[in-house]
């Protein structure tokens, strides 16, 4: 494997990594207050249909990303009122969440645009378009003429869209709100023990409903960046169990922000090798099944959670409904 | 004092929900420009309007039942078995290698040796999340998801692979051999006198979903290991001081979970694709939960929530042929059906026991007050 | 009334099952006439919507897409009065019509026309599933490049094993680019809805792509270097037109009767020299008149251009 | 005339038909310790919940210093000077002290600062009031004792000039306790007011000014300690004359039942539960182990029960019992003869939401005449066996289709008993009996386990209340720290000895 090719997987290591991240923090933010959350998957579908719809039909990418936000947001507001006002089994929410984010995208795309249940292919303005840095190249074909400094800095820095930076840098915003500010102590303290903080005079409601909702703006953004960023619309169930690797990744990665990069570029080189049969045989020199390449992601969490490599713990309170007892 | 009767809790709830659910749908039809009340009728009429309709209605009620059935016997157990979808697919595989590789004589002997094999291979798949829910203390949500990821990349590999005849272009298996075809209704009525829609693919199979209903009321309600179960269910740890390990109930519990879930494949593989496909189980086993959970997790229930669903799935398919409304309405039914009898069932239930509390204090104050 | 069952990819694919699409509007306008139509969700679905469009007395009944031929085997005989035509593959039965398509042929020309525009020398080829159909496309592409330029050099990939390989823009890209990187500077995307990925990192790479099926010219003007029309539409078309009364049998469309070719409209024809149109004109005549034999990979699973 | 620091008016509270509190009415003066008593179930907590903003009180109002404050939560609450340790700590396991006392009461929204005046804040505090913590220590990794600390820490650090401790004395030795009063003295004289739930009469009588008695939610006296005695109180609580000591004859112990040498349990956790536990009970009597809740007498009584694993031996009627081996559980047990009354019989003894006659069967459900056949159970046959027993024990109401928790606390405990007791077991061990059962029903068990006694069978007494270990017992163990720290006969010793016992203190340094 030259170089360059080296360079590719990585380039497409961060793209497919982006909305894993992405997804695996909101997870974070929403299962450190306890909440448990496997409806990503689901508001990040809602997400990238409606900001695919809403660009397609104002023509502004970014106005698309806000409302693919807001419509994360409100699945996000549903699974708050299951399980938390009205404390619901938050599983059997989140399952609902997925398969009503499933069904109303199709429904709804097909209402507006009758293409089978798609959106129609974005351009320009209406998709994120790959920002290039000063004395960045941008043509694969230029990249290659190129010395080896110049590919690495056209190819893997330079040329992304502009929520792959924003992804790289919730990372260390995220570490930094839960564990140097007084909302992250009570976040992971809600998670933890919400009695400790209701008697502490804070509102485990609203701290929960908060995290939710942070959950629900950064699936907002994975999502729109899957259709209008990744691909040039939406189309029909393309999260593709995305949601579900970015669970599988916050439990790799233990529930903490900095090991989430990690964890989510590991399943995003994964995925991206995935694409590359011909470099995997060429440098084994043996033909891997893709299939185990698609899977390996869940393999190595069932392995994790099995506790045969380190073990992982996930917060205590998590899963369960606040109801104030003696 | 109970604080509301019986039969609230098992049908008065569930039908609210029902009723919210449908409320909701309706409304979603009426925004995507179409007329819910027609929609209805066109459901109705493509789910229960002729036997050919019928057919297909409980083609898919019997899916639904094992699926069902799989995911209340964990539910049970305290169990949340998200792995009914992995569990059948591999139920599909087991089915697959019963009916190509081994020579039946007639379909009877077939369909005993597929049950065997369906179940063994769903009992399987769901044996490995239980044991390390049991001796290693993994989320067995988590892991049933990860399994079924797991299972449809193991059956498309397989497909590809390894069953798919040389030189076909589909990730199929070849068709199975005409011995271990099992009689449709058609065929079934037939002798009886009774005419059925020949194409309708309903199959001898809802027979054994109809046996599996009965065999699940036994175990559960009847049975030293039901009560075992149900005991270990309302409290783990109350269950330990009676002496019931634990990890004998995750196991076996989980493993006649993934049995019934693997008992699927008797009707959507062997009975009608007489094959094994990609995606065979079209999201039967996600649809056990809605029905497990409509149906209060008895067999009786889980038996008319499945009918249910046979309805809506087969009105849902006959609706998107007939209008423009696409098939992903039933997935939206089927969301909200989950989210008001699982997940939002304190708002129904809530106000419910405060109604009850209040009739209840009314009856007892009044003779009081008449004194 | 007729009625249209589209494959996986959906009725907007851009491609394969839009065309078929096409060629039933098309008979709608033209006749006022009405189709019956669906999409699949799961391959398991096939059958059921065979026998939906029998019950309710449609007639004749059109597929697109080889995995019918397996329920419409099964579900044919029950219907012995409808008739059903299946594209891309062969059912035998009294009431089917089987077209299938010279992909190798269409195929050819394209590739003769990618090995006249590339300046690297090295073309290359995106397939969808992995199947001996789509190997079919690519063996004949390679015909054509080595046929206009005996040192080009092609590289071929295929996306995956199973249906969704047929909708996949993301790994289309990914692959694409990896194809660049390796030097080539036309590629042919033989690959469904993956092709809109295929064609769109193409046009944002600045190097030529070609579609398929139907003409995809107009996705990117000037950048598309030409289509390798695959004229399911005209299949569906005649199919629709002829109505009950349509002959079963075998159908094969090639170069000789316009079932495949290559498009050429206000979107291309900058970029095609006149160089290019006589050279392959040239051969879709040799073709016409059997002096020139394409090799079909499906004949004996071989390819004398291309090792997979 | 100073206005009290704390006045409640009419407080109701019901939690679904259950009338926790009924127009409660209080009043506590600054700069005192009053105290609240009252049986288990009596509203205690409930009451002083709603004045902390945890509950809502359906009605009534609540004054602080004269002013009407409504409290609607506790946000409210501290903002009123209100500080509240629960019976059952909240602090989050996982964080540090520090972490902990400034969680809620942050000076702004970034925490560096918040930490580092806690930090000085808490040094102030623990010079000031004798209360010393490591404030990076986890909450996790430091005793009760310490725990407790900083509960109240977090009180003070939230500047709380009222402080509701509840029940606090239930998991402290007796030398902790006096600590811990040491500290309320202090806080006293500081001009604090404190309220002190508890149902020991000693601690009233040690410590406070005044004193409110409740009993089934209701208020039923106000007194001054200075002009009560125990007695008065005991009366007060329970609504009728206590008969203090239980009517039985001497014991006349047999041959040797239970052989327990050389017991150790350690938990998952690592922590040692058990340490080198020995002791016997002979047919015929009772061994009584007294202990403050929380020194390994719930690990002894699993260790016997089958569900806990642990090393050293134990003979049952001269034979030993296997307590490696997979075949150890409570099934096994309970073929050998030993019975099981749990502590908890909520959470172990009954599944609540099982009917009664299902609970009837709860551990014997293999048991031959529950059976019909090898795979079935028979239904009619424990609904039968249910309604003998229920009449024969007394259970009200005698409804064997009744959900367990739709049974008040006695009802449950007899339902347990009788399932137990009726099994004719040789060695019946016992958890609690008594815990959160009134006096009525106090009166029933109590007899019911002399006269299993009588019988000639062996009883193991597990009780955190001295008084009942003092009536029932025959021999009393004494367990502190995992360890027995000797048997005494009930009729040679006295509170006041055992109290040192249960303190870690032998009777040699005493
Ligand atoms: N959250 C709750 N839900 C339902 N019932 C409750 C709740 N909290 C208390 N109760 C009921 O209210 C009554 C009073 O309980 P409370 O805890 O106030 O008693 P207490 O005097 O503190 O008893 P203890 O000495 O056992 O702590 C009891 O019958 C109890 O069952
Ligand atoms: N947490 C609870 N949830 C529901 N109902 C309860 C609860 N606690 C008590 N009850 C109901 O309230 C009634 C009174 O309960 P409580 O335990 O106060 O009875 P009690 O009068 O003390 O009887 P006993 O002397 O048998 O203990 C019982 O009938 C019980 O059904
Ligand atoms: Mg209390
Ligand atoms: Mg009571």
């Amino acid at each position: 494997m030259d170089f360059l090719t080296l360079l590719q997987l990585l380039d497409a290591t961060i793209r497919l990594a982006t909305p894993l991240l992405l997804a695996c923090l909101a997870g974070l933010f929403s299962e450190r207050a306890g909440i448990f959350d496997i409806g990503l998957e689901g508001k990040m579908l809602a997400a990238a249909f409606t900001a695919a719809a809403v660009a397609s039909l104002t023509g502004s990418v970014w106005v698309g990303f806000l409302a693919g936000i807001f419509a994360s947001l409100l699945l996000s507001a549903l699974h708050g009122l299951a399980s938390i006002t009205f404390r619901g089994n938050q599983l059997i929410s989140g399952v609902a969440i997925n398969f009503l984010a499933s069904g109303l995208t199709v429904l709804i795309a097909q209402s507006l645009f009758a293409q089978g249940g798609r959106t129609p292919s974005l351009s320009g303005d209406a998709r994120f378009n790959p920002i290039q840095w000063p004395g960045a190249l941008a043509r694969m074909r230029e990249i290659m003429q190129a010395g080896p400094f110049q590919q690495f800095y056209s190819e893997l820095i330079s040329g992304h869209t502009i929520i792959v930076y924003l992804a790289v840098l919730t990372v260390p915003a995220s570490w930094w709100l839960l564990y140097r500010t007084r909302f992250g102590l009570r976040l992971r303290a809600v998670g933890e023990n919400p009695a400790a903080v209701d008697t502490a005079g804070i509102s485990v409601v609203g701290l929960r409903f908060a995290a939710v909702g942070i959950c629900g703006v950064l699936c907002g953004i994975a999502g729109a960046y899957l259709s209008t960023g990744l691909q040039a619309g939406f189309v029909k169930d393309m999260t593709a169990g995305r949601g579900y690797i970015a669970l599988a990744a916050l439990i790799f990665a233990k529930w903490r922000p900095w090991y989430a990069l990690y964890a989510c570029l590991l399943f995003g080189f994964l995925q991206a090798i995935a694409l590359r049969g011909d470099v995997i045989e060429s440098v084994l020199g043996f033909r891997i099944q893709v299939q185990l390449l698609d899977v390996l992601p869940y393999i190595l969490t069932v392995i994790i959670l099995a506790g045969f490599v380190g073990k992982a713990i996930p917060p205590r309170a998590g899963g369960e409904p606040y109801v104030k007892e003696r | 004092m109970q604080k509301m009767p019986q039969w609230a809790d098992v049908v008065l709830i569930p039908l609210i929900s029902l009723l919210l659910a449908a409320i909701l749908s309706g409304l979603v039809i009426l925004a995507i420009g179409e007329d819910p009340i027609n929609a209805l009728k066109i459901m109705v009429e493509g789910s229960m309007g002729s036997k050919y309709a019928w057919g297909y209605t409980l083609y898919y009620a019997t899916n639904f039942i094992f699926t069902g059935l799989a995911v209340a016997v964990a539910f049970h157990a305290r169990m949340f078995n998200i792995g009914g979808e992995g569990q059948a697919t591999l139920g599909g595989l087991g089915v697959a290698l019963c009916c190509l590789y081994l020579p039946w004589p007639h379909w009877s002997l077939a369909l005993l040796g597929a049950i065997i094999a369906s179940a063994a291979f769903g009992a399987l798949w769901a044996l490995i999340p239980a044991y390390l829910q049991a001796k290693r203390g993994s989320h067995i949500v988590i892991t049933t998801i990860m399994f079924n990821f797991i299972a449809a990349a193991l059956l498309n590999y397989m497909l590809v692979s390894v069953l798919k005849p040389a030189g076909s272009m589909e990730p199929a298996t070849p068709k199975f051999p005409d011995t271990t075809h099992l009689p449709n209704f058609s065929e079934m009525l037939a002798p009886l006198g009774i005419e059925f829609s020949r194409g309708a693919p309903a199959n001898v199979s809802f027979l054994v979903a109809l046996v599996a209903c009965v065999f699940v009321w036994a175990l559960i309600w009847r049975t030293r290991l039901g009560y075992e179960i149900r005991a270990f269910g309302h409290s783990e740890s109350a269950a330990k001081y009676a002496g019931i390990s634990p990890t004998k109930i995750i196991l076996v519990s989980m493993t006649i979970s993934g049995a019934l879930a693997g008992m699927m494949a008797l009707n959507n593989v062997m009975g009608e694709a007489e094959r094994l496909v990609l995606n065979a189980t079209e999201g039967a086993g996600f649809i056990g939960i809605a029905v497990a959970l409509m149906g209060r997790s008895h067999p009786f229930g889980i038996l008319l929530a499945a009918l249910l669903f046979g309805v809506l799935y087969q009105g849902g398919a006959i609706l998107s042929q007939d209008t423009t409304i696409p098939v992903q309405l039933v997935l939206v039914i089927q969301a909200l059906v989950i989210l008001f009898t699982g997940a939002l069932d304190n708002m129904v239930r809530v106000p419910l026991e405060k109604l009850f509390l209040a009739i209840n204090k009314g009856r007892k104050t009044a003779p009081k007050a008449a004194e | 009334e007729p009625a249209l069952i589209f494959d996986l990819g959906g009725k907007f694919d851009k491609s394969f099952n839009e065309s078929a699409f096409n060629g039933a509007t098309r008979w709608a306008e033209e006749t006022g006439g009405t189709f019956a139509e669906t999409e699949l969700q799961s391959d398991a679905q096939r059958e059921q919507a065979l026998r939906r469009f029998a019950e309710a007395g449609n007639n004749p009944i059109v597929m697109a897409g080889f995995s019918f031929a397996t329920p419409l085997a099964e579900v044919a005989g029950d219907y012995p009065d409808t008739k059903f035509v299946i594209i891309d593959m062969v059912v035998d039965a009294p009431n089917v019509r089987s077209v299938v398509f010279n992909e190798h042929e269409g195929s050819y020309l394209v590739g003769m026309m990618a090995a006249m525009a590339s300046e690297t020398g090295t073309v290359s080829f995106v397939g969808g599933m992995d199947i001996p159909l789509i190997r079919r496309f690519a063996c004949g592409y390679a015909q054509g490049v080595l046929a206009a330029n005996p040192d080009a050099n092609v590289v071929a990939n295929m996306t995956g094993t199973t249906p969704a390989a047929w909708n996949d823009p993301v790994k289309g890209s990914e692959l694409t680019l990896a194809q660049i990187s390796q030097g080539s500077d036309v590629v042919f995307a033989a690959a469904g809805g993956t092709g809109v990925g295929v064609l769109q990192t193409a046009a944002d790479e600045g190097i030529l792509s070609i579609g398929v099926d139907a003409n995809q010219n107009y996705l990117h003007p000037g950048q598309v270097l030409t289509s390798m029309m695959k004229r399911v539409d005209n299949a569906v078309y005649e199919a629709m037109s002829a109505g009950e009364m349509v002959e079963t049998g075998f159908n094969v469309m090639g170069v000789a009767n316009g079932g495949v070719g290559y498009a050429v409209d206000e979107f291309n024809a900058d970029l095609i020299t006149e160089e290019m149109q006589a050279a392959v004109d040239a051969a879709a005549a040799d073709i016409t008149a059997g002096t020139l034999a394409v090799h079909d990979y499906m004949s004996d699973e071989t390819c004398p251009a291309l090792t997979f | 005339m100073t206005a009290p620091a704390i006045e409640l008016k009419g407080i109701s509270k019901a939690f679904g038909a259950v009338q926790a509190n009924k127009d409660i009415s209080i009043r506590v003066m600054p700069g005192t310790i009053h105290g609240i008593i009252g049986e288990n179930g009596a509203g205690k907590s409930t009451l002083m919940s709603i004045l902390y903003g945890f509950y809502r009180a359906d009605s009534g109002e609540i004054y602080i210093s004269g002013q009407k404050t409504p409290i609607p939560d506790s946000q409210a609450a501290i903002a009123a000077g209100i500080g509240m340790v629960f019976q059952h700590f909240k602090l989050v396991e996982n964080f540090s002290v520090l972490e902990n006392i400034v969680l809620g009461a942050e000076d702004s929204a970034l925490l560096r600062p918040s930490l580092a005046r806690a930090r000085k804040e808490l040094k102030s505090l623990a010079e000031e009031y004798e209360l010393n913590v490591d404030p990076d220590a986890l909450i996790e990794d430091i005793g009760v004792g310490m725990q407790q600390r900083v509960e109240i820490l977090k009180a003070l650090y939230r500047k709380a000039d009222i402080l509701i401790l509840d029940e606090p004395t239930g998991v402290l030795t007796p030398a902790e306790a006096d600590q811990l009063f040491r500290i309320l003295g202090r806080l006293k004289d500081e001009g604090k007011t404190i309220v002190l739930i508890t149902h020991k009469l000693r601690e009233i009588m040690e410590i406070t000014d005044t004193v409110s008695v409740m009993r089934r939610g209701e208020m039923v006296g106000h007194v001054q300690t200075a002009e009560t005695s125990p007695p008065e109180l005991a009366e007060l609580m329970v609504g009728r004359k206590v008969l203090l000591r239980v009517e039985k004859k001497p014991a006349t112990p047999g041959a040797m039942v239970l052989d327990v040498r050389d017991l150790n349990v350690t938990d998952d956790k690592g922590v040692h539960r058990l340490k080198g536990v020995s002791f016997n009970v002979r047919a015929g009597e009772i061994l009584g182990i007294a202990g403050v809740s929380g020194n390994g007498q719930s690990e002894l009584l699993e260790v016997l029960g089958g569900y806990e694993k642990a090393t050293g031996t134990i003979q049952l009627n001269g034979t030993e019992i296997d307590l490696s081996g997979r075949h150890s559980d409570g099934q096994s047990r309970r073929a050998r003869g030993i019975a099981h009354v749990p502590e908890d019989r909520q959470r172990e003894g009954l599944i609540m939401d099982f009917m009664a006659w299902e609970n009837i069967a709860f551990g014997y459900h293999h048991e031959p005449q529950y059976q019909k056949s090898r795979l079935f159970m028979d239904l009619a046959a424990i609904k039968q066996d249910t309604v003998d027993k229920m009449s024969r024990f007394d259970v009200r109401p005698p409804d064997p289709r009744l959900t367990a928790k739709n049974f008040s606390g006695g009802n449950q405990q007899k339902i347990v008993l009788a399932r137990e007791i009726e099994r004719n077991p040789d060695l019946l061990l016992i958890g609690q009996p008594t815990r959160g059962v009134d006096i009525g029903a106090i009166e029933f068990i109590h007899q019911q386990i002399v006269a299993l006694r009588d019988q000639g069978k062996a009883i193991l007494l597990v009780s955190v209340e001295l008084d009942e270990i003092l009536s029932l017992s025959d021999r009393i163990a004494v367990m502190f720290d995992g360890k027995i720290m000797g048997e005494r006969l009930p009729e040679q010793t006295n509170v006041k000895e055992l109290g040192l016992l249960m303190a870690g203190v032998t009777g040699e340094a005493a």
